[in-house]
This record gives structure tokens, C-alpha cells and sequence, in this order.
């Protein structure tokens, strides 16, 4: 793989009349974690299925992968299966949690399914879980099962949309974990949509700061946060902006 | 006896007043229900019996419509599934004859097997290997099949409406292809889509316009349950024809029982 | 034919009437076994069974209607019409005969007096020979019902469905004597023209004359020509005649023999 | 004229062929797809002329099956969503008879409404003036009613399964009564139950063997679409049932047009 | 109303063989906010269902707002529309977010609906979107479409499960600011389900803990964050917790 894997030129995406993205340039660095932040309806999980090769902007060009040929629509199955999201709002199939986050797995053929998919339960905590049925699931067990579903394909790169924000502390503290080990054994390129600003802080090397679909700022994580060049980054890294 | 004459199947004497026993009958027809327990009785006593005949028949109905229902569902499952997930101009229009296709009256689908499979007909005339004739099971089987695939489709398109759209797109995500995507969206929908096949089923077991102008109701050959029960209500032998007609209701509510155990166990 | 090889299929197309009865399951195992083959009989109306003829899909038809039958012969269709039976109209109606029909001499004048009662009629109104003939009594007797009036009623149904019309609503209707026999018990009509036996029906007119026909092989050449002629020379054969007539129901026969070969017997 | 008395449908000479037209037509056979041109010809002069007589065909088959439907939706929406929402013992029992009942034969149905409404049938010698009687449009739509309501309740069944039950709390929750709640999930649902009435509608539009039977198909009175066909087919005038066919598939065209807007509408 | 809203003895919620919830004890005080926290599915949800009145207690008896009966199940309309609970995952009717936020008027059949939506649209800065369909909000959103729709109704209690989880900080600020308003006119019960420690902490008068079920300690604010009992509560709150 080559030094970056997303590069984006004039990417609009447009329901109906609204356009609720507008990002001009885009790069994500290969083995990078790009943390994107900004408020609700803000266009982060747009973006994000944008880079995730499910949804073509509807202007604009985009290039995978370190390739000199911008993204086909819709995309072959071997460059789409380099890519894994995980959606913001779960949804698992009606069958027990070891067959849905063997989905992946199975749908590529691959071998050694049983011992992957307890290792990725397991990194989520819910290895005792394997063989409950995704209708009983808690709002947070629900959401780490769809993060364990992603993980185990150990794709190149992984696109989170607020992961962990129906987890308490300690399991947020767990799935970061399990995310910095990732990165350091696999160098899997993340994209990480949060709310949590903190978050955002203790994981992304860079940051990019979305507002009403634009991006306001983009940066380096540190100096994002000690020094944002926008007032309105300042405000939102405060919790304070009135938009 | 059933019917035919008594001569050619002398196998069952026993059975002889049920095809003439208008005289003793006569005196209980004040009340028309008592055909209604008479059938009930001559069904059980034709299962009891494992009356050949029936036998046969009831075998030839399972033959042509498991045979048809298969073949519409290989048809209509997919079909329903790619209108439930593609949006093209014209798609509307598609729906709107879909639907219309499920109120084919079997007659005019009989009318039209018949006329392509005539011996003047255009697939008819050609007499190749491949081509069913008119007046047997494989005929029989074409129309069952053009009058139960859109109810297939339709109920298939409808449950596959109804999951999220969005469980599709995880799917893709997670590297599925668009095959495995929708095979796996047909599961999720599958209490829809066991409805859709029974449903198919119900419209072609219980079909008679078009059996009966393509298939001939042949004795031995082409009759089938629901034929069988059209001779039998034109003879006057109305008890007969409610046995023939509980064997038949029998048959497919066994038939739906065991589809609902199927589900009860994906589920 | 050596008896090993596969049986032919001869495909009959022929009125409910015959099939119904019982006539041709009596018959025809004599000739399966003499010739090896398989008869399969399509019982459908009159119409719809030339039409099947006419497209080459049966072999041979038996009906009764002489006027379709000479038009189907006409057209090149078929060949070698045979006359093979007959049996009998009889007029049916309510027991209690409020149009007075009994002791009618024909069956125009019985029509006639229904009319005249404007009793409740039942008319096939399928295109049946049974039809074609009712409207030819109307015809003798003078009058032209109008199925909009209250008392003329055309169904469009099959013999069994407009007796028991006719049951329920009280009304007469013209039916072929078999048919009548085999529902009676299922009926509240009464037969009022006709006598108790074919021979003692008073109206000539009420005969109903059944033919066989061969589909033309020139027209068709795929139609089993050779075996739908033996058929024919077997069914009006002296001895399947005489079988005919030995197929009784309730003590009387339903048809009674007609061929050319009967009649010089 | 196409049916009935010559006498009586003097005013179009010009369709005599139609009906005693084997003759003319027979040198056409060569080919049977010529009776579907035929036919398709002489749908269009049917409509172009206004026929009186098919007008009025057209008419008793609108009101009889309209009025089927909608007493088929009233007992079978309310009984599908019921049967999707409760669950209690014998349920299964309970859908099985409903699947089986999707596949009721329309003669065994007409069978049974002519023996219960017959003079010596238990209701119908009762001759109280709320039980229709027979060969009258009241039978006709009860035979209907019969046949179509378990498609409806088993679809309407199927759809509502496929909402999310935790929807149905949330409304409890925002303090909708049941009742209130059971109608927004239909709402929910309504894909699905308006594919349940359209597959209702196209049984019944279609379907021969029942209102044969306890209709009588009285020419200028109880006679429909489907049982016109059938006689014409009977008759061996292919063209005119397939004129009539097309009439009878337009009108459902139609119909099924009109709810996909209502549907489209509502989405 | 009285003193108190819930009095629970003895509740226990089963699914099939495993004992989700026992809560020996449990007290609401009227017009009080009470935070539930605990680690993913600890129960909190499964609690909140049997406070809303939809599904009775496998065992235990409830009592509610102050009568000496205690909950007859189900239990009947007008006791039923004193409470209102916001799903932790948000179902809206496939309609619009007006028509989403009236449902529960329309249901009572109130009048004045237009002018009440308005202002509880307002209430979480959705007022510009009234007219959306539900199914193109953003995560963020549709969770403050919930919480309005729940809102407007005025209820006497109000059962929130994690209602800002998929927020970011100014919304949630926000959200906070509304139902402190709430507090304030209406006197609502509240009782608010959240992972995030902070919020409980912000937000609530008492804190009770979930954990495997059981109430690990329930107490004052203050006690709860400053002084807990239980070494485990301690490890919770500062996020370390292993279970
Ligand atoms: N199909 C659609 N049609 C119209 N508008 C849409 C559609 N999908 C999304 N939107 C709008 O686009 C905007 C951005 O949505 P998006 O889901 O990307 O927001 P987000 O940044 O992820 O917000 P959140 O933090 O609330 O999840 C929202 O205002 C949403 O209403
Ligand atoms: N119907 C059910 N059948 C079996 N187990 C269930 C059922 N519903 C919930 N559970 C289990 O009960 C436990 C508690 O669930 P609950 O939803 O109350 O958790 P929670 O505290 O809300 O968790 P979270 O913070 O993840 O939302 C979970 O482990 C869940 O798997
Ligand atoms: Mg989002
Ligand atoms: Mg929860």
C-alpha cells in the first residue's frame, strides 16, 4: 500500500436540494487514525460511507488505495473488501452473535472462522456471549458486537462511526485498547467519528473539524487542540459553540 | 368406484353407491348439510382404504404442483427480491403488471398454454423434445407455474421491503457480495417470503380453469384433485366432491404445517 | 400391434354428457386391449370440443350438435362423420307444473305454454347442443325470449348447474334424459315431457343424435388419422352398438345405438 | 351479439362472426396465435363501442368483487394484524388454518356457500332477509369474501411481523392505546398490507369456479367477467374469452395502478 | 401526586433462564432526578422498561405515584400516560419529524399540537427540520426527535435511557439545559439511564448502580461520587472498573 489510502478533490454530496457535504481536499494517510468531529448533522456519517465505497459523492473525484485511477462506481469487490464501516446505528441479522460476526468471514470463504471470531469477541468482551441471540442484546453489547463483526476481517482500513458512544467508561477504555493494538500490530488506517472530543484527543493523529457539512479545520491532532487557527473549532473544542 | 364406470374399475364394489346412490340418498337431502357430514365420511373412508385411485390422483396433484410451486418459486424469490432492492424508470409499471399478474384467472392462463402448445400454436407446432404437449403433467405444470409466480414475486418483493435498507448496506460492508447481501436480506424476510411460497402454493392446488384445459382432466393420467372435484359437483355427487375437497385441504394444511415448522426452526 | 410396445395415445375430445355418464369407461377397454392404446378423453362442451379438433389437438370428437358437426366437416376440418347414437330431450320443471306442461303433445307446445304462464325458464345459454336445440323449439313455437325478462333465465352452465338452477328457483328447463336421471335425487324437478323411456317419448323432435367425427390428417398431419378411423369403425361396429345399449343406469339404457352398420343389421 | 339469444342483440350484426364465426376464422388456424390477435382486435371494438352488454358484464364484476374486497379487508386486516401482534396457545394451529385457507379451491368454496344458502340448506331455508340468496350478487360476494380474506389476514400477518416490536412499545410508551398503536404499525407496514388487498383483489377478480356456481352466471344479472370467459371457452370462441381477458386484466391493471398511487402517497 | 413516584419491592426480570435484573429495593422520589449507571448490560434498560409500565417484573411487586395499590399489569390508560420513556435506540414512524413529535398529542387526542411541537422541536434546536422525513436524520438527530416526541407530552415522569449518547458536547449541553428547565416548571420525575459518569454526576440528585443485575449502592449525589461505599462503584466512577 502506498503512503496515503483516501485522496479526495471537490467531494459534494447532495440529497434532494440539500448538499450536506462539501469537503474540497481530503487526505487520510495510510496507518493513520483520522479523527472527525463536529455537531450532530454535521455530515461526519456521510463522509464516512463516502470513504467507505457505498455511496458515490455526487461531485467530486476520490482515489483509493495509493491507485492513480479514481474510484469506480460501483467499486470492484477486491478493493470494497479493503474497506470495513461500522455503522452508527447497529443493525445485526436475527441470528445469534457468533454467526453475525462471522458474517465477514464466511462471505469471503475464509478459514479458521471459530477461533477468529472468539478472539474478536474477546477483544470486545463478549466471548460469553457467543451464542446469544443479536434480538436480546443491550444497546452497548449490540454496538460492540458490530464493532467485533468489523474487526475480526482485520480490513486495511476501518471506518467507525461513534463506536462507543452507548459504552461506559470502562468499556470505552477496553475498545480503545483493542484499537491502539490494531493499529501498532496490523497499521490499519482508521477513520473514527466521534462526538467525544476527548476521545478524539487520546487516539487520532489527525483531526478534522466538520461544520454543516464543510470542513471548518484540519490538523494535526495536537494542534487542533492546543492551538485551532478557527474560533469556531475553539468554541467546539469548549462545548461551547452556538450554531 | 369413483367414478368411471363400474365396469372398468371393478376393483372396489363397496364404492358403487357412491356414484349411484342418488335413490337411497334422496331421503336425507332435506337438509343439504348432511352432504357436508356425508363427505366427511366418505374421506375418511377413502384414506382409510388407501383407495388406489385416489392414491393416484392425490399423487399426480402433488407431482404437478410441487413440481410447479419449485419451479415459481426459483422464479418469483429472485424476481421479487430485484424489484424489492433496484429502482429503474419503469419499475412502477413492472409492479403494476406483477400485481396484475396475481389476478390471472386460470382460465385465461389456461387459454393461452393452450393456445402456444397447440398443435397449431407457435411452440406447439414446432414439436420439439423440449416443449411440453398439451393433455399432460408437463403442460400442466406451465400454467400452474405462470399463474403462481407473480404471488411468489409480490409477497417477496413486499417482505424484502420491509427490512431496513441500511441492514443491506452493513452487509456490503462487511464484504458481502451483492448475491450474499441479498440472499442474507431474503433471510431476514423470510417469514414474508415462507408466506409468498405458501401463498403460491394455496393458488395452484386449489387451481381448476387452467388444469383442466391444458391437462384434459385425462382419468389415470391427468386428473388431479381439483378436477376430480369439478366432475364430480357436474355429477351431482356433491358428498364425493367434499371428501375429494377435505383430502385436498388436508393435504395442504399438512403441507403448511410443515412449512411453519420450517420457519419456526430458522427463526 | 404386438402387445409389448408402448400404447398409442388416441386423444378423444367429447361432450360431458358421454363422459359423465359412465358411457365411454364402459366401452372403451375392448378397444385399448384390441389395439393397444390408450384412449384419452377430454370431456369438454360441444363448441369447445370441435375447436380442439379444429386445431389439431384431438384425434377424433364425438358430439351432438348436427349443425356444427356439418360446418366442422364443411370446413375441412374433419372427415368421415358417423352417425353413432342417440338419446333424448325431456322437459323438466317444478312438480307441481304451474305452466300446465303435462300432457303437452310436443315440446313447442309445451314451450308455448310456459310463455304463455311466463313460468320461470332455465336456458343453458352455453352454445351447448342442448341450447342450440331449445332455441329451435322456441323457434317452432312461435316465440323469441328475451333473457332481460323475468321469467327467462340464460346461464351459461354446464347441464348438472341448470338443473339445479332450475331445482332451486322452481323453474323448467329443457335437459337431456341423462343428465336428468343421474341428479334426480338431488333435484325437486319433475319430468313432464318426455315419458318414462326414450321409446315412449311423444316429440320426435326431442331426439338428440350423437357423431362421431375423424380430424382431417390433410389440415393436421401430426393427428393419429389410422387409429381415429379404426375408432370409428369399432365404435359403430354391430357389436359395440349392442354394447350400447346394454349400458343401463337405473334399469334403462342412457343412449341407444344409431350407426349405419346397426340400423342394416 | 356474444352470448345469449340471436334474437336479442339485433343492433350489432357486425359481431355475429365473433360468436358463430368457426367457420370464417378457420382458415386462419394455421397459426392459434392468430386467435390472440383476434382477440386483442376485438377487446378494443368491445370497448370502443361502449357494448352495452359488456358494460354491464363489467359492472356486476366491479361491484360484486368490490364489495368482496372490502368486506375482505375489514375482517382480514384486523385479523392479520391481530394474529401478527398476540401470541397464545394454538396460534400456530390458528395460522396453519389461515395458510390453508389461502388455498381454498373456489368450486369447494361455491360447494359449500350453495349448500348452506340452497332451500334445503340450513340458512338459506330459514329465508330470513339479511342471508342472500342464491344466484344473486349476495351469494356471489359471500363466495368471494370466503376466498379472499385469508390472503389478506396471511399477508397483512406477514407484514406487520416485519415491523420492529420494539416500535409497537415506543408508541405504548408515548401513550397510545393498543388500538392506536396496531394502526400506526399498519401504517408501518402498509407496503405489505396493501400488497395483502391487492393480492385479495386479484383472487377474487379472477376467480370462476365459486361465483359459477352460487351466481349461476344469469345472463344480465349475475353474470361476471370470469364466468363470460369460461362460457366462451366453452363455446370454443377463443378470440372472444381472450377479448374478454384482456378487458378483465386491464380493469385489474387499472385498479392495481390506482393503489400503487394511494401507496406512493402515503410513503 | 405524593411523596414518592416508584416504590419497587423485590423486582426481578427473567428472560428464559437467566435472571437479567434483582432490585431488592427501590425508591423514585417525586419531582427528584434519579441517574442509573452501570457497565453495559447491567440491567439498566431492562429496569427503565418495567418502570415505564410496559413489561411487568417477573417477580416483585411496584407501586406507583403514591397509590397504596400496587401496578395492576397492564396497567390501565391514564395511569399508563403519566410516564413516557425515550428508547435507548430511537424507532420513529417512517413519517415526518412533525408528525413523529405529535404522535403522542394526536394520541390524547390534545389540541394546540402545532404551536406544543414547535416549541419542543425548539427545545433540542430541531425547529428547521420539522418537515424532514424520518429516515434521512443523522444519528443525532433522530435521538433528539425521540426526545422531543417524549417531551411535548408533559408527562409526570420522564424515563430517559442514555438520551445524549449519540450527541456532542454543545447539544448535549443543550439537552441538559432542557430538562433542568423541565425540573424546574414541571416538576417532572425524571429518571435518566447514562454511561457517561459526568452527566450523572451533572444532572442527578441520586445515583443508584447497576451491576449484573443488582444494585450495587444507590445514595446521594454527592455520597455517590465523593464517598462511595463499594470499592466497585469507586472503581466505576473512575472508569477502571474490571468486570
Ligand atoms: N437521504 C437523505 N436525505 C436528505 N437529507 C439527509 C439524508 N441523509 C442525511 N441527510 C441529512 O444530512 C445531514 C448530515 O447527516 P449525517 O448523518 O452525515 O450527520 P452526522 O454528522 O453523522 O450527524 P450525527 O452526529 O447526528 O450522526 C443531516 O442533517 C441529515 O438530516
Ligand atoms: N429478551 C432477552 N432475552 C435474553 N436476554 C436479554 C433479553 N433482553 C435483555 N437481555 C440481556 O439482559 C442484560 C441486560 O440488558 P439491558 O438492555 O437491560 O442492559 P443495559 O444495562 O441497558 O446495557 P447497555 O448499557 O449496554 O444498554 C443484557 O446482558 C442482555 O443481553
Ligand atoms: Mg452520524
Ligand atoms: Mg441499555
Amino acid at each position: 500500500m502506498s503512503d496515503w489510502v483516501y485522496m479526495g478533490e471537490g467531494l459534494r454530496v447532495t440529497y434532494g436540494r440539500r448538499t450536506v457535504l462539501r469537503v474540497d481536499e481530503l487526505t487520510v494517510r495510510a496507518g493513520n487514525l483520522l479523527g472527525i468531529v463536529g455537531p450532530s448533522g454535521a455530515g461526519k456519517s456521510t463522509l464516512l460511507r463516502v470513504l467507505a465505497l457505498l455511496e458515490p459523492p455526487t461531485e467530486g473525484v476520490l482515489y483509493f488505495g495509493g491507485s492513480s485511477e479514481p474510484v469506480r462506481w460501483p467499486p470492484p469487490l477486491d478493493v470494497r473488501r479493503r474497506v470495513t464501516m461500522v455503522f452508527q446505528r447497529p443493525l445485526l441479522l436475527s441470528d445469534s452473535v457468533f454467526r453475525n460476526v462471522a458474517y465477514g468471514l464466511r462471505a469471503r470463504g475464509s478459514d479458521n472462522v471459530r477461533p477468529r471470531v472468539e478472539q474478536a469477541l474477546e477483544m470486545v468482551g463478549l466471548a460469553h456471549m457467543a451464542h446469544a441471540a443479536a434480538h436480546t442484546l443491550s444497546g452497548g453489547e449490540l454496538q460492540r458486537v458490530a464493532l467485533a463483526r468489523a474487526l475480526v476481517l482485520e480490513p486495511d482500513v476501518l471506518l467507525l462511526d461513534e463506536p462507543t458512544a452507548n459504552l461506559d467508561p470502562y468499556n470505552v477504555s477496553v475498545i480503545e485498547e483493542a484499537l491502539k493494538r490494531l493499529r501498532h500490530h496490523n497499521h490499519t488506517t482508521i477513520v473514527l467519528v466521534t462526538h467525544n472530543v476527548f476521545q478524539a484527543r487520546r487516539l487520532a493523529d489527525r483531526v478534522m473539524f466538520l461544520l454543516d457539512g464543510e470542513c471548518v479545520e484540519a490538523a494535526d491532532a495536537e494542534t487542533f487542540f492546543e492551538s485551532p487557527k478557527d474560533p469556531r473549532t475553539r468554541a467546539f473544542v469548549r462545548g461551547e459553540m452556538v450554531y | 368406484m369413483l367414478w368411471g364406470s363400474p365396469q372398468r374399475r371393478r376393483g372396489h364394489p363397496k364404492r358403487i353407491e357412491a356414484l349411484h346412490g342418488l335413490g337411497g340418498e334422496s331421503k336425507r337431502r332435506r337438509c343439504a348439510i348432511n352432504e357436508i357430514w356425508e363427505g366427511i365420511k366418505q374421506a375418511a373412508l377413502l384414506l382409510w382404504h388407501l383407495d388406489p385411485e385416489v392414491m393416484h390422483i392425490v399423487a399426480v396433484s402433488l407431482r404437478v404442483s410441487g413440481t410447479a410451486l419449485l419451479l415459481s418459486a426459483a422464479i418469483g424469490i429472485p424476481l421479487g427480491a430485484w424489484l424489492g432492492f433496484s429502482r429503474f424508470v419503469g419499475r412502477r409499471l413492472v409492479v403494476a403488471l406483477l400485481y396484475t399478474g396475481m389476478g390471472l384467472p386460470p382460465v385465461v392462463v389456461g387459454l393461452f398454454v393452450y393456445l402456444l402448445l397447440s398443435q397449431s400454436g407457435p411452440l406447439g407446432s414446432l414439436n420439439a423434445a423440449w416443449i411440453p404437449r398439451l393433455f399432460t403433467v408437463g403442460a400442466m405444470v406451465v400454467a400452474q407455474v405462470i399463474i403462481s409466480f407473480p404471488l411468489v414475486a409480490g409477497f417477496t418483493m413486499a417482505a424484502v421491503k420491509g427490512v431496513d435498507p441500511s441492514l443491506r448496506q452493513q452487509l456490503i460492508s462487511l464484504g458481502a457480495t451483492e448475491w450474499q447481501a441479498t440472499l442474507a436480506v431474503l433471510r431476514e424476510a423470510r417469514f414474508g417470503v415462507i408466506v409468498s411460497v405458501i401463498a403460491g402454493f394455496g393458488s395452484i392446488i386449489s387451481e381448476v380453469g387452467a388444469v383442466m384445459l391444458v391437462g384434459g382432466n385425462i382419468e389415470g393420467s391427468t386428473r388431479v384433485l381439483t378436477t376430480a372435484i369439478v366432475l364430480e359437483t357436474r355429477r351431482g355427487n356433491f358428498s364425493l366432491a367434499i371428501a375429494l375437497a377435505l383430502i385436498l385441504l388436508s393435504l395442504s394444511f399438512l403441507s403448511n404445517i410443515l412449512m411453519l415448522r420450517l420457519q419456526g426452526k430458522t427463526a | 400391434a404386438a402387445p409389448t410396445s408402448a400404447p398409442r395415445r388416441l386423444i378423444l375430445a367429447t361432450t360431458t354428457s358421454t363422459a359423465d355418464s359412465g358411457l365411454l369407461d364402459f366401452l372403451l377397454p375392448d378397444f385399448e386391449k384390441a389395439h393397444n392404446c390408450d384412449v384419452q378423453i377430454i370431456a369438454v362442451g360441444t363448441g369447445q370440443a370441435l375447436a380442439l379438433g379444429a386445431k389439431g389437438d384431438a384425434d377424433v370428437v364425438l358430439v351432438h350438435d348436427p349443425d356444427k358437426e356439418a360446418a366442422f366437416v364443411a370446413g375441412g376440418d374433419g372427415v368421415n362423420r358417423q352417425d353413432v347414437m342417440y338419446n333424448d330431450f325431456i322437459i323438466v320443471g317444478p312438480p307441481s307444473d304451474p305452466a300446465g306442461v303435462r300432457g303437452s303433445a310436443t315440446a313447442a307446445e309445451a314451450f308455448a305454454r310456459i310463455a304463455q304462464a311466463e313460468a320461470p325458464f332455465a336456458s343453458r345459454g352455453d352454445g351447448s347442443g342442448t341450447e342450440t336445440r331449445e332455441k329451435a323449439i322456441w323457434q317452432a313455437a312461435g316465440i323469441a325470449p328475451d333473457p332481460r325478462s323475468t321469467w327467462y333465465f340464460s346461464l351459461g352452465q354446464g347441464m348438472g348447474d341448470t338443473l339445479l338452477f332450475a331445482s332451486e328457483k322452481g323453474a323448467y328447463t329443457l335437459a337431456d334424459r341423462g343428465s336428468y336421471l343421474s341428479m334426480r335425487g338431488k333435484l325437486r324437478l319433475a319430468l313432464l315431457l318426455g315419458g318414462d323411456r326414450l321409446d315412449q317419448n311423444p316429440d320426435p323432435a326431442l331426439r338428440n343424435p350423437y357423431g362421431v367425427i375423424a380430424v382431417n390428417p390433410a389440415k393436421h398431419p401430426n393427428v393419429q388419422y389410422d387409429l381415429a378411423l379404426r375408432f370409428i369403425d369399432w365404435l359403430t361396429s354391430v357389436e359395440t352398438q349392442r354394447r350400447i345399449l346394454e349400458f343401463t343406469v337405473g334399469g334403462q339404457p342412457l343412449f341407444y345405438p344409431n350407426s349405419a352398420a346397426w340400423k342394416a343389421r
